[in-house]
This record gives structure tokens, C-alpha cells and sequence, in this order.
């Protein structure tokens, strides 16, 4: 049934939604248990019914005409001697016609009295301005000893490095290696090696880090034109010898 | 003032604060963990029996509400909540009673084609809700209620649908087809 | 039920389902022109006196509220457990460790700063307490653990943390000057 079809319809009879709509009210005329009705003249009230509309000269939408096409059916299958080829029968027809009104009139009274229930905003207020409940939360914090543990070990693998202590440590100074170089290289008049200017009793740190500053050394010195440097090649040894 | 009265009292004034309906333990986070609570709130149930403001229970929660006899003093600075069709309640009726539902579905317990807006002024009044696809062919939505629906009609759950019980016991919540299955089958019995 | 009572119910309601405080005026509109609001409103305060719920008048207007000496109740606390960040843990683990000990030391011990929320957090766990102030420039704030620290870890002493005498005995709870430590971990990486 179209939209249109059913606003004409329910204009014109009484809001009957629908066929089944309709056939539940009839079968509630028969004033008894929907399961006890009969479906025979039930059918006879629908069809008359729809006759009555006809004569009336009101259009009825199409499913309503359906249905009693259908109810015709149903009712000479009922009254003609039963053919067992067909499947569904008649009476399983006309059972499936009535559980349909059962359900349907289950939920009508169901709705109904859903509806006449006290509502809430329409029949029940509840507080108009509650102060409202406030939950605080708080946090309990959860650690584990071994976690703590843990947390100790990998900070101490993390920084080991970083935790060395070099106790005592011997260095030569860049001021300590210009002083050595400058007063040794005037006691001598031609080219010497740098290494022969390191302490001879230097241990293996302490005779690198005298090295180290010693050529820092020579440097300085020839920037200030005292002394004069010669190498052959990288690496090759390094020679001094003081400026004249 | 006894115990169980200073008790009362905290449960009074916990529910009367309250946005919601309270269940026992909710009472009890606010009002101490070892309390009668519901010493407490049958005291409070006598006490407001007969007033204008009643303690309701709705499940295994409470709230207060005025009383339904005087909601005409309360209703008119507020808009009267449209008053739904007929085709409306029974869609209604159907969707709750039988959810998730389809709208083929709703339409086969009403013999009729359920209109374009029937569906969305329920929606709109916040009581029904879409509800995923059935897995069947054409993968067609279901629609159910919400807890809006619920609070609306006073009920704390699906299971406090009036008769709902009575109504799946005879079998007038499961489809024709199963219904009509049961039926022959029962006769077969019969005739055995 | 008298005039008065069924008055006082229908007030009552109106009240509490009211938004606002609400005058004697409002009342009427909901309750009858003629009503003696005032007398309803007279019994209803009796009624309520001592209870959860009060009826307060403030100015000439009139509503609900609960109880002042209940207000605590409308608060609850929930305690929610979270676990302590890797932050968290490592830092307590050096206040443990090292205690007493400042935030700097703390961040040289890490290698890492650390954010100003770590040691509040454990404070807030009641694990660590501020324990004076270093008598260095700055008097930096010192942090130690405290006995609910021990009982939460289940320690008797400080001494029952696992591995504080290896850790000694491998130098790495020697402390460390800051500026000495930058130096020689340079020193030695040139070496290697």
C-alpha cells in the first residue's frame, strides 16, 4: 500500500491500518479468544465488509482487495473437500491467519500499556536540579620491588662508564712541556728528535701525554720564531733544533 | 537521632542529590561500605509514602520521583511530549519486545507498511536506535531501544516489560513460521 | 488527608521538580491561585527539619537542597591503581639507593633530566619525602623513601634492598662530583 493510499483510506475508514488491522478488530467482535475464533466467519465479516465499502463507492487500496481475494480463497479451500496434493493445507492457512492476529494484538495491547505506564517528563518528574553525585579519583600507584631493582641495575649499566674514577693521573702540561722544550733545545746546537726531549724515566701514559704536549710545544715555539721544526715525510721523525 | 535514622537520612540525601537512579553499591560508595542500606531505604520508603515526592524502585536501583497523581501540577510550563500515533506505540511495542528487529520484520507482526517517518520519530524522541545489520541477504538494519526508552517508561530493564514474560512463555514474541512448526508438530503428537 | 496535607504534597512536587528556587507567586501558578501556600510551606519545613533534605528559604524564594552537614557524602573517592613510568621507577630507585639525594644528582645518576611531575608522583604514592636542604650553594632540596615506601616494596630496612652491598663494592654508589665525572669520562674516552 502506497502512502498516499493509505492516508485516503484511513480518511475514509476510520484509520484502519491495514487489512490485518482490520481483521483484528472483526475477530475482537467475535468477543472470544483469538484462539478460538473462527476463521469461517471471520473471513464472511471481511468480505462483507469490503462489499459494503464497494457499495458505498470507497476506494480501497489495493491490499485490502489482496487480502480479500486471498480470504476467498482460504474460505472455499476450507469448505471444498480437502485436496491432500496441496501444500500448505487450509487449516495450516487459516492457523497462520490467526497466530498473525495473535502477534499482532499481543503488541497492540502491549504497546498500550507501555504507554499508559507513569512517564517520566510526562507523569513523574524526577529532581529538577540535582546537586549531582562527584567522584574524586585518585591514583594508587602500583610498583613491584623487582622493578625497582631492575630499574637500579640498568640506570648503574646505563652510567657505568660515566661512574669511572681516574684516582691519579700524571700529565704534562702544555706550560710544563714549553718550559722543558725551551730550556733543554738551547743545550743543544743541532737537530734532535722530539722524543728525546721526554723524560727518560716517563712511564708508557705519562711518556704519551709528555709527547702530546711536547709537539704542542714545538709549535708554539716556532709561531714565536725560537725554534725551527724539519720532517721528511708524515710520520717521518721530527727534528728541532733552536733558531739562532 | 539512632543509627538506622542518621543512616536514612545519609541515603536521602545521597539519592535526592543524585542525576541517576542509585543501586545498593553506588549508595553504599557514599554512605559507607557496611551500612543496612536497605534498612535504610525501607525507612525512607515509609517516610515518603503518600507524599508528594516518592522513593521509586526501579530494578535493584532507586530514585525519588514526584507522585504520579499530581503530575497535572507539574505539566503545564512544559511541553506536552507529542502524543505518538498508534502506529508509532505499536512499533514501538514491537521494537522492545522483540529487539533487534528489522523493519520487514515489524511489518510482517503489523500487516502493514510501516511509513517513511514512523521509525524516525521514535529515533528523534531518543528511544529507539539503530541497531546493526541482520546477516541476511540484503543485509537489512535492526532497529532496538535505548536506555532513554527505558528511564522514560519507568522500567529498569528489558525484562520489566509489562508481560513480557507471559507473552514469550505463550510463544507470541517467536515468528509465525516456528509458531506454526510447534502447532503441527504438537497435532502429530496428538494424533499419535 | 486535610487541605493542608494535600496542599503541602502539591508543593512539595512543584518544588522538587522545580529548576530554580521559586516565590510564593510561581507556587500559586502551579498549585491554585487560591492556595495558602504559605501554611503548605510552613508544615513542609517542619516535616523536613533534621532530615537529609531541607526546604531553605532564601530571600522569598523557596527550594530543596540537602543537608549541609551531608554535603560530604556527595563526594566519593575512587581510587584508581596505575602503574609507575620507567621515569618513575628509575628515579625512586636512586632516591632509594642514594638517599638523601637533589633533583641534580639524581638527573647526574640518570643521565637524564627529570620532569617536575616524577617526584611529585612520589610524593603523591607517599614513597619518597623531601629530607632537608643540602648545605651547598643553592641548598638544594634533598629527597628520601619513607617507611610506607618500605612496607609497599616489603623491606624492613633500606638495607634489605637486594644488591646495595655489590653495587658498593663495585664503586657505583661512590659519589660522584659532577664536574670531575664530565672530565674524566672525557679523558678516558680519548684513551680507549
Amino acid at each position: 500500500m502506497s502512502e498516499d493510499a493509505a492516508d485516503t483510506f484511513k480518511i475514509e475508514i476510520e484509520g484502519w491500518e491495514g487489512p490485518l488491522d482490520l481483521l483484528l478488530a472483526l475477530a475482537r467482535n467475535q468477543k472470544v479468544d483469538l484462539r478460538q475464533i473462527s476463521i469461517l466467519e471471520l473471513v464472511e465479516q471481511y468480505l462483507g465488509f469490503v462489499n459494503q465499502a464497494r457499495a458505498l463507492q470507497l476506494e480501497l487500496a489495493a491490499d485490502y482487495l489482496v487480502m480479500a481475494a486471498w480470504l476467498a480463497f482460504l474460505k472455499s479451500a476450507l469448505l471444498l473437500p480437502r485436496n491432500p496434493e496441496e501444500t500448505p493445507g487450509p487449516e495450516e492457512l487459516a492457523l497462520r491467519l490467526q497466530l498473525r492476529l495473535e502477534r499482532l494484538n499481543a503488541m497492540r495491547e502491549a504497546g498500550a500499556r507501555l504507554v499508559a505506564r507513569d512517564r517520566m517528563g510526562r507523569d513523574v518528574f524526577p529532581r529538577g536540579s540535582p546537586e549531582g553525585l562527584r567522584v574524586v579519583r585518585q591514583a594508587r600507584w602500583e610498583a613491584e620491588i623487582f622493578d625497582l631493582i631492575a630499574a637500579y641495575g640498568r640506570i648503574s649499566a646505563r652510567t657505568r662508564p660515566m661512574m669511572h674514577v681516574v684516582a691519579h693521573r700524571d700529565v704534562m702540561t702544555l706550560e710544563e712541556a714549553i718550559e722543558r722544550v725551551s730550556d733543554l733545545v738551547g743545550k743543544r746546537v743541532d737537530w734532535s728528535v722530539i722524543e728525546s726531549f721526554l723524560p727518560a724515566d716517563a712511564g708508557d701514559l705519562y711518556r704519551k701525554s709528555a709527547l702530546a704536549s711536547s709537539f704542542v710545544a714545538v709549535l708554539e715555539l716556532a709561531r714565536q720564531g725560537k725554534v725551527e721544526l724539519r720532517q721528511k715525510s708524515a710520520f717521518a721523525p721530527l727534528y728541532v733544533r733552536m733558531l739562532p | 537521632m539512632s543509627g538506622v535514622e542518621d543512616l536514612a537520612r545519609a541515603v536521602e540525601a545521597v539519592l535526592f542529590a543524585a542525576e541517576h537512579p542509585l543501586g545498593i553499591e553506588e549508595l553504599r560508595a557514599h554512605v559507607g561500605a557496611q551500612a543496612d542500606v536497605r534498612a535504610a531505604l525501607r525507612t525512607l520508603e515509609q517516610l515518603y509514602a503518600g507524599r508528594g515526592i516518592e522513593l521509586v524502585r526501579r530494578g535493584d536501583q532507586w530514585h525519588f520521583q514526584t507522585a504520579a497523581d499530581l503530575a497535572h501540577l507539574l505539566r503545564r510550563d512544559r511541553e506536552d511530549s507529542r502524543k505518538l500515533s498508534r502506529a508509532g506505540v505499536e512499533t514501538l511495542a514491537i521494537i522492545a519486545y522483540h529487539e533487534p528487529v528489522t523493519r520487514a520484520e515489524i511489518e510482517a507482526i503489523r500487516g502493514v507498511q510501516i511509513s517513511k517517518g514512523t521509525i524516525d520519530v521514535l529515533m528523534e524522541a531518543g528511544w529507539v536506535r539503530p541497531a546493526g545489520r541482520r546477516e541476511v541477504p540484503g543485509r537489512p538494519l535492526t532497529y532496538a531501544t535505548t536506555s532513554a526508552f527505558l528511564s522514560h517508561f519507568g522500567l529498569a530493564s528489558r525484562r520489566d516489560l509489562p508481560g513480557i514474560d507471559d507473552l514469550r512463555a505463550a510463544g507470541l514474541l517467536d515468528p509465525v513460521d516456528l509458531a506454526v512448526e510447534q502447532e503441527t508438530s504438537e497435532t502429530v503428537t496428538q494424533d499419535e
